[in-house]
């Protein structure tokens, strides 16, 4: 543990806070009286905005990591809290999600007080502390603990229905992710016996046999991957995702699956020197490519929207995937390469898109009563706020510029040509061609005027029409950033191997 | 004294075995539920009793001692129990053979 | 690198070997949730026990094992158990229902 | 002294492993509750030849845990099954 | 010798009763197996030297874990079967077997020296002022996992009750009480909760400076408090009660707050201030150990069944 020692940077205590400030909110909403519930939670997902904010100034304005050593213990005795930049990157990034969706959700679920609001604030509180965590965590054990913060939030909000098929949902994806935590388990006992420390700092700078290390990281990865649902492990997540109410599965989709992929991602880029990585990483790139075409092609074959959104997911799960081979394969510096921007904006621009897709999505429902994509026709009609936000989310999903889905596909192209990886290249261009299929299945009808009008079950809230607007215009404004890698992203990174 | 002492643990903590040993017998070879259970009774009460008895010199202190009694009784009391329930449900399950152990 | 010594540390490491491929093959191939269930904790159980093995051996500085890996299992158990119990709920508030259906079943 | 009561230890252990054949047989849910109710006060018994042999107190508090728990999940069983007796239909087996 | 004689029996059973829950023809046959494991694993813990996580898995792997299995084992009806194909078992077998094997040559290769941060425990450990190493480690090195896994148990919890149907949201968990089977079980209560409690107590007590502490005691009153109410002795409280959320709620807040108040008085998160470490690391076990007491138990008794 030859590295240098780790110290609180000054303003190091909103790294606290981005924990503390959730937790504290759950707390209340259990103690306050029904009424001020929602008020309780909108606070703490605006303070944790703000919390975000300031991590990700500080990081970009000293161009250094904030660390925290919480109880002012040194690694690998105790636990620090350090934000670079990519974790700052998406801590705002959650954080500016969540708070749309906490406004959409505002009166959504009934009563203040009873089971479905009690339930879901306090399940959206649990996953920005889990976010958070694992974000900003630097300890492997650590992270497992925020792991399962994360799944014991989720999976009450897939069954938060009550109904039979998500009740079921729910199980399958309880299973699938306990079995993913074990296998992730398994590898931190392999490494701390290996190694004697599970900091990722005193990881990284370690040499010699790394046997028990690619062991140790296989098992995570797999067991990473079947949160993630990863191709061939994704079968948990169109029914789970699908089924959720709409507020929650914007979460779920768009900032869930992707806690699981930012620790794989750590992992990989962190703890395995590249010249290791190189087969792993092919193969992990397979499985994400499979995922692109496979789910998409489900996608293609939904005839309700939510499935269909769902399985969406699948497949632009698998392209964050393809960061793998095209980061780790060309042996060069992989902070400053085109693909860690490229998955970067990928996860970011999925997370905004995805958000209000399932969003608009759940307006729908509310409007026509249904969510059969055969019967869109004058959809745009009665709804058309809902109607643009599902365009601007589509165009971001497809990869047309200008918009966040252009710049990430983009990155991967320039990444793939540039290592002459061209069934990489073949994969992105089919994904695209796919996601525009699936895309106007539902928009076309949407536009298309309706031959008897449409009937209209309820109206629409212009304030949850907006929620959603707002996360589709932000991954339509991600496009208008610079196509280049940003140094942002590579400020505070600890490569392996490096000297 | 101290020979004696030994002698008396040996003893008593043989016989728990054996009792341990009579136990699992009697729960493999005894033919209903029922007689099972009163082999079984027999085996976990006697069969920890006396070892905890021929443990009891060498404990070391008095709490550890009083400690081997208190484990004990919690044992003995809790089988009594669950004796009793199984005993219940055994009686309305099984009436055939519950009426071949009366018999 | 050589050969470790047979000693309880080895055996036991062996066993949380074994119990591990036990547990992996049963929570990917049973039928029926409750099954997938025990054996995930079987599994949990044989990592639990690595953990020991590696506490066991980096005994030291007068204590008869490393106070680190057995604290982490300690905290591992109890979210285990937490996980159980929030499966066995959902298994159960299914067969509620699920009725007459049959329970589980499906993958 | 310690060895043999390490001794003792592995044959309470062994009499005790070969009773969880009848786990393995059952038939009914009550026989293997009762292998089980075996196996525990077996467990205990090990425990305490063990804490003496090893002069270790903390393996008493131990078994105390044990023996304080061992008849839980039976009570519990038992309990369960009375009722859904109580609500009809569901026999021992 | 003769410890290895028992160590290589112990590990024996333990594989034994594992393979065999694994093949187990009914779904209740493998609750039982499992039961089984738990105590056995209790022995195999003991036998490595970890007391307190023998503790641990005596009352949580055994005790409480085993209540709600065999709970489910009675209640949940028999799946068919469902046989895997052939050839998936062969493959997964192979998976798993290759898994086993990695896992067998790095026990057998271990490095050497064997890491360990046992030697920083020790260090530090007078600073904590506790005598358990591994109470030093929940309490002071790593506070901040077990601060978030007490939020674990309390999301574990609300999963719980999220669990309930919308008419009973608030309400009491479990069915209505009856008045308990034969006579045995209210007397068995009667006596043996008291009894429980006084030792849930001492364990968390010695827990300072011998093997024992809060998520082991805790488990103890918690079983405590479920006998009771299976025995029908109390009943279980109202989910909406003030006072109950109050009761879970304090021993997070107190943790969090003892935690926040390490800022200004000790320069960090969770650091305690020099001279009061001891006094303060008990009042957050105290605190914790009746909130986990009340979250354990509500988590076995599942989820509303009847209307506030």
């Amino acid at each position: 543990m030859s590295a240098g020692l780790l110290a609180t940077s000054p303003g190091g205590d909103v790294l606290v806070a981005a924990i503390v400030v959730p937790v504290i909110g759950i707390l209340l909403l259990w103690l306050v009286r029904p009424r001020a519930v929602e008020w309780v939670a909108l606070a703490a997902l605006l303070a944790n905005l703000g919390v975000a904010v300031a991590v990700l100034r500080t990081v970009s304005s000293s161009a250094a990591p904030v660390a925290y050593l919480i109880g002012g213990w040194q690694p690998p005795l105790g636990l620090a809290l350090r934000a670079d930049g990519i974790a700052a990157v998406f801590m705002a990034m959650a954080a500016t999600v969540l708070v749309p969706v906490a406004i959409y959700a505002r009166g959504a679920f009934g009563a203040p007080g009873e089971r479905r609001p009690m339930v879901f604030w306090t399940m959206l509180l649990a996953i920005t502390a889990a976010l958070n965590l694992i974000f900003c965590g630097q300890d492997l054990f650590n992270l497992y603990v925020a792991l399962e913060l994360l799944t014991f939030a989720a999976v009450p909000l897939v069954s938060l229905d009550g109904s039979r098929e998500t009740l079921k949902a729910a199980l399958r994806y309880l299973v699938f992710a306990l079995a993913g935590s074990v296998l992730y388990l398994l590898g931190v006992a392999i490494i701390y016996g290996a190694y004697g420390t599970l900091d990722l700092i005193g990881l990284a700078s370690i040499r010699g046999p790394d046997g028990a290390l690619l062991l140790a990281i296989g098992v995570m990865t797999a067991g990473l991957a079947a949160k993630t649902a990863l191709f061939p492990l994704h079968l948990w997540l169109p029914p789970a995702h699908a089924g959720a109410p709409p507020a929650a599965s914007a979460v779920l989709s768009a900032l869930v699956v992707k806690g699981s992929f930012f620790i794989a991602l750590r992992l990989w880029f962190d703890l395995l020197p590249p010249e290791r990585a190189v087969a792993g990483s092919t193969l992990l790139g397979v499985f994400g490519a499979a995922a692109v075409i496979i789910g998409s092609a489900m996608a293609l074959r939904q005839a309700r929207l939510k499935l269909l959104v769902a399985y969406s997911t699948v497949a632009q799960l698998g392209y964050l995937f393809l960061v793998f081979p095209l980061g780790l394969g060309s042996g060069a510096a992989p902070f400053e390469s085109t693909a860690w921007t490229a998955g970067a904006l990928q996860l970011m621009a999925h997370a905004f898109a995805k958000a209000a897709m399932f969003m608009a999505a759940g307006l729908v429902y509310e409007a026509i009563g249904h969510d059969r994509i055969a019967e869109f026709r004058g959809l745009g009609r009665i709804a058309p706020l809902t109607v643009l936000t599902m365009t601007l989310a589509s165009i971001s999903l497809m990869g047309l510029p200008p918009s966040g889905g252009f710049s990430a596909k983009w990155l991967m192209l320039t990444a793939a040509f540039g290592e002459g990886a061209w069934w990489w290249v073949l994969v992105i261009a089919a994904g695209g061609l796919l996601a525009a299929g699936y895309v106007f299945r539902i928009l076309v009808p949407a536009f298309t005027p309706p031959e008897e009008p449409i009937a209209r079950v309820k109206p629409v809230v212009v304030r949850r029409e907006a929620a959603a607007l707002a996360l589709a215009v932000i991954a339509i404004l991600i496009g208008f950033l610079p196509l280049a890698p940003w140094p942002l992203l590579a400020i505070g990174r600890i490569a392996a191997g490096a000297p | 004294m101290s020979v004696l002492l030994g002698l008396f643990s040996t003893v008593a903590i043989i016989a728990g075995i054996v009792f341990f040993v009579a136990g699992t017998v009697g729960l493999l070879r005894f033919p209903d539920a029922l007689t099972r259970l009163h082999a079984l009774t027999k085996a976990d009460n006697l069969g920890l009793g006396l070892i905890v008895l021929g443990l009891l010199p060498y404990a070391g202190s008095v709490g550890a001692a009083l400690k081997l009694v208190v484990i004990w009784a919690l044992v003995q009391f809790a089988g009594a129990t669950v004796a009793q329930m199984i005993g219940a449900l055994a009686v309305r399950e099984h009436p055939t053979s519950a009426g071949r152990q009366r018999r | 690198m050589s050969l470790a010594p047979l000693d309880a540390a080895t055996l036991y490491g062996l066993m949380g070997a074994i119990l591990v491929g036990l547990g992996l093959y049963g929570v990917v191939l049973l039928g029926g949730f409750l099954r997938r269930l025990l054996a995930f904790n079987l599994l949990g159980g044989g990592v639990f026990i690595l953990f020991g093995v590696v506490a066991r051996r980096g005994a030291g500085a007068g204590f008869g094992g490393d106070p680190v890996p057995q604290a982490l299992v300690i905290t591992g158990i109890v979210v285990a158990f937490c996980a159980t119990a929030l499966a066995i709920t959902l298994i159960e508030r299914l067969t509620e229902e699920d009725g007459d259906d049959p329970s589980g079943g499906g993958s | 002294m310690a060895d043999a009561l390490t001794l003792a230890a592995i044959a309470v252990l062994a009499a005790v492993a070969l009773g969880l054949v009848r786990v393995l047989r059952g038939p009914s849910r009550l026989d293997r509750m009762m292998a089980v109710q075996l196996l525990g006060s077996g467990g205990v018994a090990v425990l305490a030849l063990l804490a003496v042999a090893n002069g270790t107190e903390a393996i008493l508090d131990v078994a105390l845990t044990l023996a304080l728990l061992a008849a839980f999940a039976s009570v519990a069983l038992a309990r369960a099954l009375g009722e859904i007796r109580k609500d009809g239909g569901e026999t021992g087996r | 010798m003769m410890g290895l004689v028992l160590d290589g029996g112990i590990a024996l059973l333990t594989i034994g009763i594992a393979a065999w829950t694994i093949r187990a023809g009914d779904d209740f046959a493998a609750v039982v197996g499992f039961v089984a494991y738990g105590l056995v694993l209790t022995l195999a813990w003991t036998r490595l030297g970890a007391y307190d996580v023998a503790l641990t898995e005596a009352a949580i792997g055994g005790g409480a874990t085993g209540v709600i299995l065999m709970r489910a084992g009675a209640r949940v009806k028999p799946a068919p079967a469902a046989r895997a194909s052939r050839r998936a078992r062969i493959i997964v077998g192979a998976l798993s077997a290759a898994v086993a094997a990695g896992l067998s040559a790095i026990v057998l290769l271990p490095p050497q020296p064997a890491p360990s941060l046992a030697l920083e425990v020790r260090e530090h450990l007078a600073s904590t002022g506790l005598g358990n190493p591994i109470g030093g480690v929940l309490m002071a090195y790593r506070a901040a996992d077990t601060f978030l896994e007490t939020v674990v148990v309390l999301l574990a919890l609300f999963g719980v009750w999220s669990l309930g149907r919308d008419a009973h949201w608030g309400g009491r968990p479990g069915p209505a009480l009856r008045p308990a089977e034969g006579g045995a079980l209210p007397l068995f209560a009667r006596v043996l909760v008291p009894a429980g409690i006084v030792i849930g107590i001492y364990i968390v007590w010695v827990g300072a400076d011998a093997p024992g502490g809060k998520f082991q005691g805790a488990t103890l009153l918690a079983a405590m408090a479920i006998l009771a109410g299976m025995a029908g002795l109390v009943q279980a409280p109202a989910t909406a009660g003030r006072r109950l959320r109050w009761l879970l709620a304090a021993g997070p807040i107190v943790f969090v707050g003892i935690g926040l108040a390490g800022i200004p008085l000790a320069g960090a998160f969770l650091a305690y201030p020099p001279g009061f470490e001891k006094p303060l690391i008990l009042v957050i076990e105290v605190a914790l150990t009746v909130s986990l007491a009340a979250m354990l138990a509500l988590i076995v008794a599942g989820p509303t069944e009847r209307a506030p």
